[in-house]
């Protein structure tokens, strides 16, 4: 044993390596009553081998896994994209009242008028935000939005007795868009973007026609730019008989400034976990409601909240409906949180974009010298910068870049995303960060651009500080060990 | 508004380090006829106590499983959240950060995941098993879209005694899929294996659940063999509060395992958000939707956690990832990792043993005739003298809400009443449920 | 800036060091109406100067400090005298239940019957503990309980009219039974411990006369050592009319295996946050009732719990009582905790102390040949051990040993003291420890034993992997800096 | 028992590691006559599960604040307490630590034990504060001592609008102390200037209350004058939640500021945990009873807090020490650090102008005559023309509890009433709360 300083932090066994035969922390009821014999066949064989350990110890590890995790709480996470904002802590208070909590989804509606009500409202509220007047709350996130959006449009133009099998989406558009169009059963194709960062509307112009279906756009892109024509997209797509699907993960730039609605989108999803607060959690949950124009509205998923005067119900009866694509009415908890965050802010939710949008230009202006700026404008709520100047001129990559943010305490941008950019550096504030912590991660940025010149080997074998250094990611998916094998386990040779 | 810091002064500078001279100079990029004119038409903001008093409010609506002695079930069940799921839940770093794309900022996450894929495999006798998908309902999607990548056939088998709500959300994605979807009918509350071998030979993948939805146990062997024999990927749906005493899908052969996760630590909380689970063999690993965490080393030699097989993901493959799947629901699933660690091998038998004690007395004990003749693990359907939904009403006016209606599912089972169980529940509660059924039945 | 490893941990501002003048997080409500003018000299004249911060920093500043902090679920902790114990995560949940945590105390005992039925609950499982039959809840910690103990004493001795002015304390007292002397308004006088780590029965014959009012003693002692002649020491003090007060901080030994009430003694206190698993806080709160015999009961604090019944309530009406030593019936929310933990472990309870002192005594047999053992002994729940060889021989202190252990990532023992051991190390692993922790820490001590011969420098400079390094503690007394003094706070120079 | 870890192997080994055989022979220091020789009798061992289900059960027989609207306050109160407080009451690691005797472990428990101070002392108007107290009854008493060390006077003047269970503590330490207890009464609800500072000529100290416990704002500047006009040292008992709008007790010249620190940052919890707070001028400092943390360098010149002052303590001055105190209530006192940042200095002086305006509204909108003519806070005493205890009873039946009936500790006010308000409060909760006294006194 050897005293190395922050070895406990460096050192975090599985927790099955905590474990011992014969301890145990759970001691579920055991009523006395027989317990009755299975047939042989249905009998487990082999008891699995979850770990043994006693209450202390199980406290004690998931303590030491979250203290080697860096969250929003422990600083700044400019991860574009992805909007990590501050998550309010009274949400956690509220999504564990009893009656939210252990309320069971199969309760009937009158027993469920509070939660009716509170996703009725949110419906509301998220209907207004878009600009469109329908609401399904049931998609799980964002990629389930998307897809439940091309299924909708499909049901559209079953329907209308139109054969479409094309969806457009931009050369920025984040992987969950084509990854979306195949598993709805489309075929792709894909619209270029102009010097200035818009889609390119000769290009566009040549790519819609009758087999269009739809485009899917972010906006702002994911190059954090307004699409400064998307009035003329939009009579593109609507003039060929096509939709625009509305890709929210952007929203958080435009709340109560611009409306997808208005600006030509018939089909939005919102991402609940990004524009509004719903705690990321290490990967998820999220939440992806969908909004529509009043003639998508029959095909939505079923069920969907509905108010008869004081009374809400949910309403099953949608015999357009394209079905169901979650269990239940959706992820209730996440509308808790989601719900509480717009009514914290009311009509100021304006603020919250305008601030995520001022936070990020500001950033912007005193990077813009010292990093490569591919599309030179305003952005809104991000931005995306290139270090290709520090690659050209000292081989300093973004991920060099991003690796040793995290030596500086911040958590490093999106990198590599989008692909139009190279060595991108996706850039997200978000609104709820004080300027000080901007400073500190411009200040950040401005040193280890120095840093590229002066010290490349630093930057390259960066992060200096965390409790692990770079990983051998090829190994990891060349010999793949995806789960713990107790004796049979590799040993790790370097 | 508390969640946002920047001061006057602070707007100043930074709109003079930007070179504007006001907020407004920003927004030129939106088109004018897209700029929204006016405020939005929400309720006005409320600060924290009263956003308090109004939640609490609307919770206070709801009849909750605390409020009455309840034996609904029928995919969600109100089984034990141990404490130890609160020290996940509630600490600020694993609740705010997001996917551990950055591995050195997310060692915790990372290895907690890696954890939980572990203890996925091991109760679904499976090989590897991805970070999570949405719930029960959307793995089952996901395992179709395996199905067809590694069969060229295009129907899928759905046993209709598999959760209603997977065999909705099946149907809802098999278009896209292009994928026809067949139902099987059940005989006295189970699916027969040769009736399934028929359906499943031209079939890419076939689905059933144990214990199925009536309560049922299935003979999931038979099931696996014949689908198996058939050339049609047998998927079984399972929970994972019964792998410690009944048999796991990898013993019997299973390609693919998926399920619902809530039962194992997560609340009811009106239906989510909960973690779907989906394990498989190793042949389909590189077809697994999702991400899925890997060990490796560290500049250092030091053991390091990683996302891995990213190849088939939609950030590196995009339409040709093998799901569209980015957010996923890890911090659900780790709770459930808490929870089973909590347990332990013999808690879960405990719990397991529980659950069949418990349901065998309410079958002996309910004065109701048991629907099936079939073994049972947790949840019993009865045949009901008066419509179910009619007794249920009758029993909840005395404080017992006596399960779940399978005429809401069901076609010709308005008669059937699932009675589901849990350890929480005592042979006292189960008296009273059955002293209540015995009089509003009178 | 510059980036250094583990830089975020080492610089946390001060809360008001974060502050901007305007920003703020909590909006509370107003109400519509007219302020109302205060008289002018009741008006406050100058604003206090809270901090000023959006909520996102509020949230960071506490998470970064709780960071900076090692509790029992950060590693082993094994501060004698203290018994950090694993702390069940479920009392957190049960005490912020609504029912106890919104109660109000002056709810009138119908309204309060599950609180009072818990309390009452505790007293009863206390009493058995204790061998003694009457219980207060109300004191707020062991101090307070000492404190009423004495107070108790006084009473029962002016009942019967007899002036007793002396209170007998160990030379291995804890420093709060002579200051809880000196508040109670009583003398001290100070009896020795022998060769054995007893009590010396002579020097206490010596000492107890008719001006005797009682013993205060801890047993086992803050030795970690049972007092092997308690029978005649409380046949001593009974013998000359005096009454025996046993200090309960070391009651994790001993539950279930022998009982105060049963060594002779007639006043007892518990220390909830020790035996019973409270949660320590950073300092508290704790919980010290007091049981007592059945002659000194009429003298309790009012009100106490009783039943009439199937019904409970506070009897306030206690002609002869003391008085009220703290606000309402006493730290309730602490007793939610401590009910808890009894009934979570039974009549088991005795397991808890068995598997104390087995900890203990296995730490001990493995730490006995590279420390000094000053009473040779099995131990009980702790253990003292003396650096004194190490000193001698290498000049190195208890205080350095301590130190060194924080690079290991383990906390110190409890150090100098009790005063009768020189260069102490008072060690404490408690009940909740495994194996595997127990050895980590005996291989960090043997391990620095040997540092102690072979780089002393190292010992003397650690701790080298905390968030500081030793720390001036004499300028600290010398110039004290005792709050933050905005624009005149010194400067800090070295 | 799932809080042990402790293996049959680990047993044995440990035993033969130690060299005993059995575990007995570790108590053979035990003499055999105090040996315990049967079972505890006490009720039989719970699982988690079972523990949640037996204190739920008890928890829901209480009647709490949220189970009917209520505006009983007198010492306790319901202010909203915030979210952020979660953040310190839920991190393992500063519930799981203890005392920071060991700094370089406990940096983070310093500095915000150094950050309460600093708050306590901006809000009182002192120089310098504890770590805490229990409560802020035994505060009072603390403060005595302090008189005690600093004055050779022996008799103490508590004004009769001192909250009652205060006065009680100190004339239950009084005795210790060799100190006579005075009490002053009160002329319309308020005590009065010349009378207290007859009473103070001899006294070591003299405290009262503002706001205090009737209800009333005292002439607090000139009852300290006359305090410490008559050599007495002036000690105020006063609300952290009214500190932005009523002046400071620095302000107006005392020697100390005490109380109770529930009303910021802690929840009723029947009576406690909670802090009290105890805060004076420099001149006592080496007299201050309990923790004091302060600042300094580490060994690198690095900015660090650390425990000071300690030779005022019990562990190195023993009988000679400020106060026998260890165990406080840091806890408690850290969760009030997190509210008042919270609040900050303009909703802390929100939160005092919408108590001052509610407690207004309430005296013009309840239908009964106020007791007394003085300027109020959040608190306001009415005559009621019954006893005030059955108008307590009668309004509670509609759902209504109206206040604390000061009968219960003051003679001759069986018939006043005293309505408590915070910012929790709304116009329709008074006006509801004024129908409902009209009709039970209809
Ligand atoms: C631009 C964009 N579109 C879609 C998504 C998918 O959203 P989700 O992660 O909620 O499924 C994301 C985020 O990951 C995104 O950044
Ligand atoms: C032996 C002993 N006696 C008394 C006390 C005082 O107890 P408390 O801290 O609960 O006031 C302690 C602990 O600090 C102690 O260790």
């Amino acid at each position: 044993m050897t005293a190395e300083p922050g070895r406990a932090w460096r050192d975090t066994p599985l927790v099955f390596e905590r474990s011992r035969p014969g301890r145990r922390a759970g001691r579920p009821p055991r009523p006395d009553l027989p317990v009755p014999e299975l047939p042989g066949s249905l009998r487990r064989s082999q008891p699995p081998r979850l770990p043994e350990l006693a209450e202390p110890e199980i406290v004690r590890h998931f303590t030491a896994l979250a203290d080697r995790t860096f969250g929003v709480d422990t600083g700044f996470y400019p991860l574009g994209s992805c909007t990590m904002k501050h998550n309010p802590r009274v949400h956690e208070r509220l999504a564990a009242l009893p009656g939210f909590r252990d309320l069971h989804p199969h309760a009937e509606d009158e027993d469920a008028q509070g939660a009716l009500e509170l996703m009725w409202n949110l419906q509301e509220i998220l209907a207004e935000i878009a600009g469109l007047p329908a609401v399904t709350l049931q998609p799980a996130a964002g990629s389930q939005g998307e897809l439940t959006g091309l299924m909708l449009m499909r049901a559209y133009f079953d329907e209308r007795g139109e054969e479409r099998d094309t969806i457009i989406t931009a050369d920025t558009a984040h992987g969950t868009n084509p990854a979306s169009v195949t598993m709805a059963g489309y075929q792709l194709a894909r619209v270029e973007t102009d010097a200035r960062g818009n889609l390119d509307l000769a290009d566009l112009r040549a790519k819609v026609n009758e087999r269009t279906a739809g485009l899917m756009l972010t906006n702002p892109s994911t190059l954090g730019l307004f699409d400064e024509g998307i009035e003329e997209v939009a009579e593109i797509f609507h003039g060929a008989g096509a939709l625009l699907y509305y890709d929210g993960a952007n929203l958080n730039a435009v709340v109560g400034l611009s409306r997808p609605g208005d600006m030509g989108f018939d089909i939005v999803h919102y991402n609940l976990h990004k524009t509004f607060s719903q705690p990321h959690g290490g990967g998820g949950p999220g939440g992806g409601p969908v909004a529509v124009r009043e003639s998508i509205e029959p095909y939505l998923p079923a069920p969907v909240v509905v108010r008869d005067g004081d009374v809400f119900r949910l309403d099953h009866d949608r015999p357009k409906s394209i079905g169901r694509v979650r269990g239940f009415a959706g992820p209730f908890g996440v509308f808790v949180r989601a719900y509480a965050y717009m009514r914290a802010y009311g009509p100021e939710l304006r603020d919250m974009s305008e601030v995520a949008v001022l936070n990020a230009n500001y950033v912007l202006a005193r990077l813009r010298d010292a990093y490569d700026l591919p599309y030179d404008r305003h952005c809104m709520h991000e931005f995306v910068l290139s270090a290709r100047n520090l690659k050209r001129e000292h081989g300093i990559t973004a991920l060099d870049v991003a690796k040793r943010l995290m030596d500086y305490g911040i958590h490093p941008p999106t990198v590599y995303f989008p692909l139009v950019v190279p060595e991108a550096l996706m850039i997200e504030p978000t609104e709820t960060e004080p300027k000080e912590r901007l400073d500190d991660f411009v200040d950040a940025m401005l040193a280890i651009a120095q840093e590229a010149a002066e010290s490349p080997e630093v930057l390259k074998s960066a992060p200096h500080g965390r409790p692990v250094r770079r990983l051998d990611e090829v190994r990891a998916a060349k010999q793949p060990v995806l789960r713990y094998l107790f004796d049979e386990h590799p040993a790790l040779v370097t | 508004m508390g969640y946002l810091s920047l001061t006057d002064a602070d707007r100043a500078e930074m709109l003079a380090a930007i070179g504007v001279s006001s907020l407004d100079e920003l927004f030129d990029q939106i088109p004018p006829g897209v700029r929204f004119g006016r405020e939005l038409e929400v309720p006005p903001a409320l600060g924290e106590a009263e956003l308090a008093r109004h939640l609490e409010e609307l919770a206070s609506r709801n009849v909750h499983t605390g409020s009455e002695l309840s034996f609904v079930g029928a995919g969600i069940y109100d089984h034990y959240v141990p404490s130890v799921a609160d020290v996940v839940l509630s600490r600020g770093e694993f609740l705010t950060a997001y996917t551990p794309y950055q591995p050195e900022m997310s060692q915790g996450t990372l290895q907690a995941i890696f954890e939980y894929q572990t203890v996925i495999c091991e109760l679904t006798g499976m090989d590897v098993s991805n970070a999570s998908g949405y719930d029960g309902c959307t793995v089952a999607a996901d395992a179709c879209f395996v199905a067809r990548h590694v069969s060229d056939r295009r129907k899928v088998v759905l046993a209709e005694t598999l959760n209603p709500q997977v065999r909705q959300v099946v149907k809802t994605y098999a278009r896209g899929f292009g994928f026809e979807v067949v139902e099987l009918g059940h005989r006295d509350g189970v699916v027969d294996p040769d009736e399934l071998g028929a359906a499943a030979s031209d079939a890419a993948a076939v689905f059933f659940q144990q214990p199925n939805f009536l309560g049922c146990l299935e003979d999931a062997p038979a099931l696996a063999a014949a689908a198996n024999d058939a050339g049609a990927l047998s998927v079984a749906h399972v929970d994972l509060m019964s792998l410690s005493v009944l048999e796991s899908p990898g013993a019997y052969g299973c390609a693919l395992a998926i399920g619902e996760g809530q039962s194992a630590g997560n609340w009811p909380s009106y239906g989510g958000p909960h973690y779907g689970f989906l394990a498989s063999r190793s042949d389909y690993v590189r077809r697994m939707p999702g991400r899925i965490v890997g060990e490796t080393v560290d500049a250092d030699g030091r053991r390091a956690y990683v996302l891995t097989l990213q190849t088939r993901e939609q950030h590196i493959r995009r339409e040709k990832a093998t799901s569209n799947i980015t957010t996923n629901q890890t911090l659900l699933a780790l709770a459930g990792l808490a929870t089973l660690s909590w347990l332990g091998p013999e808690g879960l038998r405990e719990v397991g043993e529980t659950c069949l004690a418990l349901s065998q007395y309410a079958r002996e004990r309910v004065p109701l005739e048991p629907a099936f003749d079939q073994p049972v693990f947790k949840e019993v359907a009865f045949r009901t003298p008066m419509p179910a939904r009619e007794l249920v009403r009758r029993a909840r006016e005395r404080g017992v809400n006596p399960g779940y209606a399978l005429g809401r599912d069901y076609e010709g089972m308005e008669d059937v009443l699932l009675v589901a169980v849990t350890e929480k529940k005592t042979v006292e509660d189960l008296d009273r449920l059955a002293s209540v059924i015995e009089e509003v039945c009178a």
